[in-house]
């Protein structure tokens, strides 16, 4: 067991890594083979040629990317100075650099930015795990019925919807035709709960909806599956009453791949908070990245990716144990 | 307690009866029972047809649109109010009118009818490229890493696994966005990037049924009358392959609608004035208080479309392999 | 949501209708107290004075906390172009060669800490513009003007022991700076508003100055929170006696930053902000409200904002290099579906028949060679200069364009009048981040893409015909990258004329050069202006003192205060 | 086939009338005219169609046929575990005197697991994989005894020694796959005699087996009998194992009972067809080596599409002989007597086939 | 039934009559760890040196618990699997490690039927195309076409020719095992390897099979190698019979010799175990079994000496010590143990009391299977 952890970290370091590697390959390397300089893009609209040039010595773009690489890695283990004009700072590790727009450590930034996100992301799991099992369980127990199909149909259309529609089309709706719903701004949990969860509701429910159908697809699918399994006939044979049969036996079956694909969910969650941040204007990470990506602010794009890979191989990760941990069939070796 | 075990005794007696007959001549494909099984689930049919529709529009967009629409890119300005920012007077659902059948675009007063066909084109064909180009290169990976095994196998595992953990959106947007936006080079980036990414899906799939078709014994038996590497992997696993292939692609297709769209959506995507209703929908967000008919119409036709892919694909799942449920 | 707007002001002297902001002083009031309301939808690019650009940031900085030797009166209408000392005693003594400037302090300036400010601070601030490895972004005129050859490095590399290496500009006692120019620069003073007026060299923390630049205005800051919020309180070591400009009205100044513009609108509109940092208009939706709504549209403002938004025709690019088929291409010109896309005439802008706009002297709306005042695309003439340019059934070309706002929507709207007369355009999109870099600033990638019309817009960093039109139109200033002159226009001619109007000391002669000049450049139908654009901007009504500023084209932030004192 | 000297005797079993209301049974478990279908796409299954029985305790009641015959659905009938909705159950099932066919579900889960347990043919697919094993059989336990968990956790234990399971008390907390297979199929075996059921039903628990571990269990489930009295019902398709175990035979084709006797009369005496054939095409170690196996020809009916007639008559090589209806007449049972045939053969021709053509040839 | 045509074989039948020769045969497979770098941990020894011959046109039967070797032998002299030792010799010729180019000429001589007959199938091909592949992929000429010679298999094993367009899935499981027994065919090999052919299928159709496969075998002089676990079957057809144990072959003998007088205390414990389908029997049968404690141990770590003396009555401490080897102790009957079983033991007396002494071997707790 502890050296199985011992080597999951080893190999989540070592594709973290890769992913850094190609990251910044592709973010630092790409923009000049399309004949663009990234110092161009931190200078004024006024610099000269000179200035260009200063300001890509002072980035260390000068440098050969693999030097550049192995400054970016010594920032995130060790941190890194920069250069200030009058004097020096240290960037504390993890230093993922400096923002090109505010000069600002880009980790702060997202540590920032993280709050929001994260109450998005919570709200909305917590949203669509109990909606998504929830109906899946009931399509699942009335199997072949009128509320089946419909709730399975449903499903689809909740996968099928785009969130950037669906978000939109509530927001029309919600909170500038009926006003049930305050607009406004992304305000703190701690400072006023109520406008939090009133802003963030609607995110909430979109980003639910997306992931809630195939929630309610996969219980259904493995409901119906372990339903059929020799263990539950068992199960009933022992005179176990339906509820315990069902609640017990199979759901402890049901929950098992559910808690697996909903760790990887989570993990991968960025990609659609993206697009929920930006359609209700939250905050987060999300929009953070899209802002640094429109403003060609690299490091803090760099930042974002490897901070969203980070969150996937997490997630990896704790699903793996944890998979060990629920299925004690599986041996962690 | 499957339904399996019933089918097969009915079949055999149809195999024992036809032997006294004496006339058995065609056997029945598990093809031909899935489309049998497919054209009974009315759902799955309805998407079907409407996915058909879809491509015959995409495809005949240009004749359809002489019928029905106005030149693509023909400006109607007399169909908007300019004082209000080139939004279609209000009260006049988005424009629309038997002229123009779903409206008119603001500022513009582009028939909107005419931008979602051609945005039917655009959204087709990257969704279809991008698809068969993860479709051939998860056949590849999968059936190598499925198939071979060892060390390939870690290899191209590891290597999926990569590809799944980057945050796919945030590593299209920065990487398009660096990228020249000229129209051709647009699509083919963004063809590469959706179908690069989704690979892995299909990799994997591929690569389980592989490792499980290789265990089956007629891999082994293939293997003892002397087949090669090739022949098995062509001629023994690939039809196999065939039906989780292609009911993962008919899913993998309306994801990648609406990847392609999100892209458009958040402004990295085929560049104006190619239609596309990605963009067209980012394009409504400026309007849609006041024009809520822009938002509307691009919306529904992703939505539809979508729901269309996935309803086939969704019935065709359960056509080809009755016993999967999801 | 909607917000009733009840009248309860008092002592308003101009009553608040549409548009009434740019035509006096809206709610003319000197009640003080209460918080101001900035909202913006993204970042100030920086607070240092040293980097800032764009007109909000030098309109904000201005206000509330960097005095300048000299600053644009605060005033409406045309008084508010005229410099006023600031942080000098009074306007410079300028030696007779044109070459010396000198300036005298006021006494009793301080800084927010009550360190006084020096001559030392003001030449410390203006060296600090030379590095721009590491302070990058704001105007270099200063640099091209002050530099002289010494390539001085910023007061970071100076090898001088107090830093201030700067030759060119000196300072024999602390409350004189000299300033010594090379050649005669007739605009040189309109340089010094842009830059930063003074920065205590024990401050300057560089890069991170702009988390809390010092303060010699009426107000400091409070907090800085990037991506949030920015507060500002007064500042106690301001002393009025020494600033009649500035009204410092409402005991704070608050920035929420990073709204969805959407939100920003319905924010304003609800009254819980005052006014837009930004300046750039409302969005799609919030215009339709305002426009709709009598009781909103009142409080409404569509000043000029003194940019112009036009095409560049290549000189260089076939088939442009004939001037029938740059005329083709003005003829063919649809200005009402660019003026749509830009807007429409309230938030878009007016349509642009010359490349002066209004807020520039020399400006004439009367200058329309090519007839488009009514808009109208007028294809019969286009087609006569398409045969004689010798290409009757029309030709392809490339637009450029950046892949932002609305220009995208304003190149298909060409490009749909061009296909009208047979010109095929195809628009090429780029990166708005480099696109007037590299993308179109250096003529040989223009060369290469075959870019035969650019989209373009330009706004002058100081209302004269030099700060504006020159750099546009100068043979001799086409750089190999940040060229301002996309079309390659390179008229004897007109170079000449220039050089006579750059050396005119006297602004209304000066002016009226520009105006033959705009006439001139016009005549080469390399430049195809379509709209003077203007900004649809609402104001809180509880802010008073709001009217124009000729200066920035928006409201000036300075004068604002608010009525009811929250 | 109807035989004069039995006609008395003879219930129809194949009446569409539904279960009728016989003597009340004396017998402890009453099966009677057991039928069970199965509405499917492709139309009825008719899984049982038609089956009696009756058993007493401390007897074992062997059910063998061929695969698909029906033998599991009529055990998980018995125990009422097939889905109301799902299949269609009719007939009476009797235990000590209680009707279970027509008795609340609730009832009927109250005896199941109580009176009557079954032990299923895969233990590893029939146990939860991610429960242990002990907390399997304690939940089995506490379901119907009110107790702690520590006793029933003791009993469980308990019960796992006594299935020979070493070290139970270390084992109790392992989970199924940690066990061998005959050792889950020990477990399972626990599991279901944990409340002393009176009834138990084996469904092949001895299929998945190798024989040495096959022989363990057959003698284990036999000393359990022995010692607790229970009926068992003993499913298998292992002529040797009903051989080993049983005392009375019934034998299934086609969802039918075709023949019921004591396991000497099957095993000396078979008048079937059909039991002929399972003899004839099975070699036995216990005999000199034939030359050749007898085959039966064909292979098993469509439970949908049952041949008309006898179901057994397209593969019985002597339908038709002498003009006997096996076309078109379902045969029935004699009940009542020891030895029950469905075959339209006349006894005496049977036994005569049997004793001429067959015994010499097995 | 009709005789297919025969095609033409190049006699290369060497001066002995042992068709296939086994020495010291082992397969390992290794226990892989780690997902990048891959390294041995350990090995199952699935077929751990045995030594056994075949000879021409006789039927070996391969009995043994679940998991002793039996398939891994199987694939190992049909060379599917790659041996980790030993030397397996057909027809005069070394094979052990022949390529997969190298061994294609030799497919044709020896053939597997395969147990399962749902996988060994496969479901996308035609039973036309399924039999017809070795004509195919060996470049056999077929005189009057693929189709025909298809069809005369087809009629050869008992099935309808008219079936050549028919999928797998629409015959039933003897028919099925029917097709492979066809497949196998095709190529006219000399040697047919058949993993557990009947083991599938029902009892009515298993005897189908084995009449099959007896009547081929007279008829097309067909040597087999057959693999099941089921006794009874095994003594129907085999002329000889090896009995494996953990990787090792136990005992090897004629059948009736091997049946009658079984020399390693393993035979007599399995053959003990078979249930006799005889009701008047049972009580005796029942008091002669040698019931063995526990279960077969892991191949992976194996009892040192001699495997069976975990289970065995008779173990001494010399088992422990060493390896018995293969010895023949009567006419052709080879057996592996240092303590065979004597005369006395196979009495009713005898059994009862190596029931007695089995009973009490102390249960080894094998670990998680
Ligand atoms: N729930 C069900 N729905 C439809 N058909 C069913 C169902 N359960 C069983 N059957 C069918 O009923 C028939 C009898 O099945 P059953 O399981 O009783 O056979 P069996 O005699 O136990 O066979 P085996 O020896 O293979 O276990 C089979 O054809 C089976 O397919
Ligand atoms: N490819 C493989 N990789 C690792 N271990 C294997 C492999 N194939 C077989 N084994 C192991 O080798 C041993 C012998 O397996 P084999 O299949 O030969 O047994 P068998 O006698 O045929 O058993 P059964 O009667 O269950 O078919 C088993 O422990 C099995 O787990
Ligand atoms: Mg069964
Ligand atoms: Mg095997
Ligand atoms: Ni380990």
């Amino acid at each position: 067991m502890t050296h199985y952890i011992l080597r999951r970290v080893l190999t989540s370091v070592v594709l973290m890594i890769i992913i850094s590697m190609i990251t910044f390959g592709v973010f630092f390397m790409v923009p000049k083979l399309a004949g663009t300089n990234p110092a161009e893009l931190y200078v004024g609209k006024q610099a000269t040629p000179a200035d260009v040039a200063a300001t890509a010595r002072k980035l260390g773009l000068d440098q050969p990317v693999t030097v550049q690489y192995a400054r970016f890695v010594k920032g995130l283990v060790a941190g890194r100075d920069f250069d200030d004009g009058p004097n020096k700072t240290h960037c504390a590790a993890p230093c993922f650099g400096y923002s090109f727009r505010n000069d600002r450590p880009v980790w702060p930034l997202l540590l920032d930015r993280l709050p929001v996100t994260i109450s998005l992301a919570v709200g909305a799991a917590v949203i669509w795990l109990i909606g998504g099992v929830l109906a899946g369980v009931i399509s699942a127990l009335r199997r072949g019925g009128a509320l089946d199909r419909t709730v399975m149909v449903l499903a689809l259309a909740g996968v099928s919807l785009p969130i950037y529609f669906t978000g939109l089309l509530a927001q029309l709706v919600f909170v500038h035709q009926l006003h049930w719903l305050p607009g406004g701004e992304y305000v703190n949990l701690w400072d006023d709960p109520a406008g939090w969860a009133g802003k963030l509701f609607l995110g909430w429910v979109t980003l639910a909806l997306l992931y809630a159908a195939t929630y309610a697809r996969l219980t259904r699918a493995q409901m119906l599956e372990t339903v059929s399994e020799d263990y539950v006939r068992t199960a009933r044979a022992k005179g176990l009453r339906e509820r315990t049969v069902i609640g017990k036996h199979v759901m402890r079956s049901v929950l098992t791949p559910i808690v697996t694909i909903f760790g990887l969910d989570i993990g991968s969650l960025l990609g659609g908070a993206i697009l929920t941040e930006s359609v209700f204007g939250l905050p987060g990470i999300g929009r953070l990245s899209i802002d640094a990506v429109n403003t060609k602010d690299l490091p803090v794009v760099l930042g974002v990716t490897l901070f969203g890979a980070l969150f996937i191989v997490l997630a990896n990760f704790v699903v793996d144990l944890l998979y060990a941990v629920i299925d004690p069939r599986v041996r962690l070796a | 307690m499957t339904v399996g075990p019933v089918t097969a005794p009915a079949e055999t007696q149809a195999v024992e009866e036809a032997s006294v007959a004496g006339t058995a001549i065609e056997g029945r494909s598990l093809g031909r029972i899935a489309w049998t099984r497919l054209k009974r689930d009315r759902v799955a049919m309805a998407g079907g047809v409407t996915v058909l529709l879809l491509i015959l529009v995409a495809v005949l967009a240009p004749l359809i649109n002489k019928a029905f629409g106005h030149p693509v890119n023909e400006y109607h300005q007399d169909k908007i109010d300019p004082n209000l920012g080139g939004i279609p007077p209000v009260g006049t659902w988005g424009g629309i009118s038997r002229e123009f059948l779903l409206g008119v675009q603001p500022v513009t007063g582009r028939d909107l009818f005419s931008q979602i066909i051609y945005g039917a084109q655009t959204s087709l064909l990257i969704a279809f490229t991008a698809t068969l180009l993860a479709v051939a290169i998860g056949i590849v990976v999968g059936v190598s890493a499925g198939f071979f095994g060892g060390w390939l196998d870690s290899l191209f595992s590891r290597f999926m696994d990569l590809v799944l953990a980057f945050p796919l959106i945030l590593f299209a947007i920065a990487l398009i966005s660096v990228l020249p936006p000229t129209k051709g080079f647009r699509i083919a980036v963004m063809i590469i990037i959706i179908g690069g990414f989704s690979w892995p899906y299909i990799g994997r799939i591929v690569r389980g049924q592989t490792l499980s078709l290789r265990e089956r014994e007629f891999v082994e038996s293939a293997r003892s009358i002397g087949s090669s590497n090739f022949r098995i992997i062509f001629k023994e696993l690939l039809p196999n392959l065939a039906a989780p292939i292609l009911v993962y692609s008919t899913l993998i297709i309306p994801t990648n609608i609406l990847f392609e769209a999100a892209l458009s959506f958040l402004g990295v995507g085929v560049p104006p004035p190619t239609p596309s209703w990605g963009r067209l929908l980012s394009d409504a967000v400026q309007f849609y208080e006041y024009d809520p008919m822009y938002m509307f119409v691009p919306g529904m036709a992703i939505f539809l479309t979508v729901l269309a892919f996935n309803l086939f694909g969704d019935g065709l799942r359960d056509a080809l392999d009755p016993r999967a449920n999801r | 949501g909607t917000s009733e707007s009840k009248d309860e002001e008092k002592g308003s002297t101009v009553s608040a209708e549409f548009n009434a902001g740019t035509k006096g002083i809206v709610n003319a009031s000197d009640k003080k107290g209460g918080t101001l309301r900035f909202g913006y939808s993204s970042d100030p690019d920086s607070l240092d004075p040293t980097r800032i650009y764009y007109a909000s940031g030098q309109n904000f900085m201005r206000s509330f906390y960097n005095r300048t030797l000299l600053t644009p009166d605060s005033k409406p209408g045309e008084d508010g172009l005229k410099l006023q000392p600031d942080l000098a005693e009074a306007m410079p003594e300028i030696s007779a060669d044109k070459l010396t400037y000198t300036f005298k302090l006021k006494n009793g300036l301080k800084f927010e800490d009550g360190a006084p400010v020096t001559s030392k601070d003001v030449k410390y601030a203006i060296e600090r513009t030379f590095a721009q490895d590491v302070l990058s972004g704001g105007p270099t005129y200063l640099i091209d003007q002050l530099d002289q050859g010494q390539n001085y490095p910023g007061p970071y590399k100076d090898t001088d022991p107090e830093k201030l290496g700067l030759k060119s500009v000196q300072t024999p006692d602390d409350k004189t700076i000299v300033f010594k120019l090379a050649k005669p620069f007739p605009d040189f003073l309109y340089l010094l508003p842009m830059a930063p007026g003074a920065v205590p060299r024990a401050k300057d923390t560089g890069a991170k100055y702009t988390e809390h630049p010092v303060s010699t205005g009426p107000y400091m800051f409070e907090t800085v929170d990037p991506g949030k919020k920015i507060t500002m309180v007064r500042n106690p070591n301001w002393d009025p006696a020494t600033d009649p400009i500035r009204k410092a009205l409402p005991d704070r100044v608050e920035m929420t930053l990073q709204m969805q513009p959407d939100e920003l609108d319905k924010q304003l509109l609800d009254g819980t902000l005052d006014l837009d940092f930004g300046q750039t208009g409302v969005q799609q939706s919030g215009q339709a409200k305002i426009l709709l709504d009598k009781n909103l549209k009142k409080n409404a403002d569509e000043p000029v904002t003194g940019f112009i938004r036009y095409f560049t025709i290549s000189t260089k690019v076939p088939p442009f290099d004939n001037i029938h088929c740059r005329k083709a291409v003005q003829y063919a010109a649809d200005k009402v579906a660019l003026q749509t896309a830009r807007g429409g005439a309230d938030a878009g802008g007016d349509i642009a028949t010359n490349m002066l706009p209004p807020n520039i002297a020399g400006h004439d709306p009367k200058l329309d060679p090519f007839g488009t005042k009514q808009g109208k695309p007028q294809v019969d003439k286009a087609k006569e200069e398409l045969v004689a340019c010798g290409k009757p059934n029309g030709f392809e070309t490339k637009i450029a364009v950046r892949n932002r706002g609305k220009e995208p929507k304003t190149a298909e709207a060409l490009q749909q009048a061009l296909a009208q007369v047979g010109i095929k355009a195809t628009i090429d999109q780029s990166d708005a981040s480099l696109y007037f870099r590299s993308t179109i600033g250096s003529p040989d990638n223009v060369h290469k893409k075959g870019y035969g019309i650019m989209t373009a817009g330009w706004g002058a960093d100081f209302p004269t015909g030099t700060g504006f039109l020159q750099v546009l139109v100068d043979g001799r200033l086409i750089q190999a990258s940040g060229n301002n002159n996309y079309a390659e226009l390179n008229d004897p001619e007109i170079n000449g004329m220039i050089d006579q109007a750059t050396a005119e000391t006297d602004p209304k002669k000066a002016a009226d050069l520009w105006g033959q000049i705009n006439a001139k450049v016009m005549d080469t139908a390399t430049q195809l202006p379509f709209v003077y654009d203007k900004a649809l901007n609402y104001r809180n009504p509880r802010l008073t003192n709001v009217y124009v500023y000729s200066y920035f084209g928006e409201w000036d932030f300075g004068s604002l205060g608010v009525s009811d004192g929250k | 086939m109807k035989g004069a000297d039995m006609s008395s005797t003879i219930t129809a079993t194949d009446s569409t009338e539904g279960p009728r209301l016989g003597p009340l049974p004396s017998a402890f478990l009453d099966v009677r005219d057991l039928r069970i279908h199965f509405p499917t796409d492709d139309g009825l299954v008719r899984a049982v169609d038609g089956i009696s029985f009756t058993l007493e305790r401390g007897r074992t009641l062997g059910i063998v046929g061929e695969s698909g015959s029906g033998k599991s659905v009529t055990s998980l009938g018995i125990l009422g575990l097939h889905h109301r909705g799902r299949a269609r159950v009719s007939g009476e099932v009797w235990l000590d005197g209680e009707e279970l066919i027509s008795a609340p579900a609730e009832r009927v889960r109250q005896l199941r697991g109580q009176r009557m347990a079954m032990i299923f043919q895969d233990p590893l697919t029939a146990m939860h994989p991610y429960f242990t094993v002990g907390a399997q059989i304690i939940e089995a336990y506490r379901v119907h005894h009110k107790v702690a968990k520590s006793v029933a956790r003791k009993r469980a234990i308990d019960l796992l020694g006594r299935v020979g399971i070493p070290q139970p008390a270390r084992r109790v907390d392992d989970y199924p796959h940690q066990f061998s297979g005959g050792m889950r199929q020990r477990a399972m075996i626990a599991m279901a005699l944990v409340n002393n059921p009176e009834l138990l039903i084996a469904d092949e628990p001895t299929t998945a087996l190798d024989v040495t571990v096959q022989a363990q269990i057959l003698d284990l489930i036999r000393d359990l009998q022995e010692e607790f009295g229970s009926a068992v019902i003993m499913i298998t398709h292992d002529l040797g194992v009903v051989a080993e175990l049983a005392d009375d035979i019934l034998v299934m084709y086609g969802g039918k009972c075709v023949e019921e006797g004591t396991a000497q009369t099957i095993f000396r005496r078979p008048e079937h067809p059909y039991a002929w054939g399972l003899l004839g095409s099975m070699p036995r170690v216990d005999r000199s080596v034939r030359d050749r196996l007898i085959p039966i020809k064909g292979s098993p009916p469509s439970l949908i599409n049952l041949p008309g007639g006898c179901a057994f008559h397209p593969r019985c090589p002597y339908q038709g002989r002498n003009g006997i209806p096996c076309r078109t007449e379902v045969p029935t049972l004699a009940e009542g007597s020891d030895h029950g045939v469905a075959c339209h053969i006349p006894p005496s021709d049977r036994r005569r086939i049997f004793a001429e053509d067959i015994a010499p040839a097995l | 039934m009709p005789t297919i045509s025969q095609t033409e074989r190049t006699p290369s039948r060497p001066a002995t009559d042992d068709l296939l020769q086994v020495s010291g045969l082992e397969k390992h497979f290794p226990i892989t760890h780690g997902a990048v770098i891959r390294r041995a941990v350990g090995a199952v020894r699935a077929v751990d040196g045995i030594d056994f011959t075949v000879r021409s046109g006789e039927t070996l039967g391969l009995v043994g618990e679940s998991g002793c070797g039996k398939s891994t032998t199987g694939r190992l002299i049909s060379r599917l699997l790659e041996p980790t030792g030993g030397k397996i010799v057909f027809e005069g010729r070394d094979i052990t490690h022949l390529s997969t180019r190298e061994m294609r000429p030799l497919r044709r001589e020896v053939q597997m039927i395969f147990q399962d007959p749902y996988s060994s199938l496969n479901p996308r091909h035609t039973v036309g195309a399924i039999v017809g592949a070795p004509f195919r992929v060996q470049h056999i000429p077929t005189p009057q076409g693929t189709k025909r010679a298809v069809q005369e298999l087809l009629e050869l094993v008992g099935l309808n020719p008219e079936h050549y367009n028919r999928y797998p899935h629409e015959f039933s499981g003897g028919q099925r095992q029917r097709i492979g027994i066809a497949r196998a065919l095709a190529l006219r090999p000399k040697l047919i390897v058949a993993d557990e052919p009947v083991s599938a299928l029902d009892v009515s159709i298993q005897a189908q099979v084995v009449n099959l496969l007896d009547d081929l075998q007279r008829e097309l002089n067909l040597t087999y190698v057959l693999i099941a676990h089921d006794l009874s079957v095994v003594r129907h057809i085999s002329d000889r019979v090896a009995v494996m144990y953990l990787g090792k072959i136990v005992e090897v003998g004629p059948r009736d010799a091997l049946y009658a007088a079984p020399l390693h205390p393993y035979t007599l414990a399995l053959l003990s175990a078979v249930p006799v389908p005889d009701p008047d029997r049972r009580d005796r049968a029942q008091r002669e079994r040698i019931l063995l404690t526990g279960d077969v141990p892991s191949p992976i770590d194996p009892p040192s000496g001699c495997r069976f003396r975990t289970r065995c009555w008779k173990a001494q401490e010399l088992c422990a010590r060493e390896v018995p080897p293969l010895r023949e102790l009567a006419a052709g009957q080879l057996v592996a143990c240092h303590f065979p079983v004597e005369e006395v033991e196979r009495t009713p007396q005898g059994r009862v009391s190596a029931q007695r002494a089995a009973a009490e071997v102390p249960p080894v707790t094998t670990g998680p299977a």
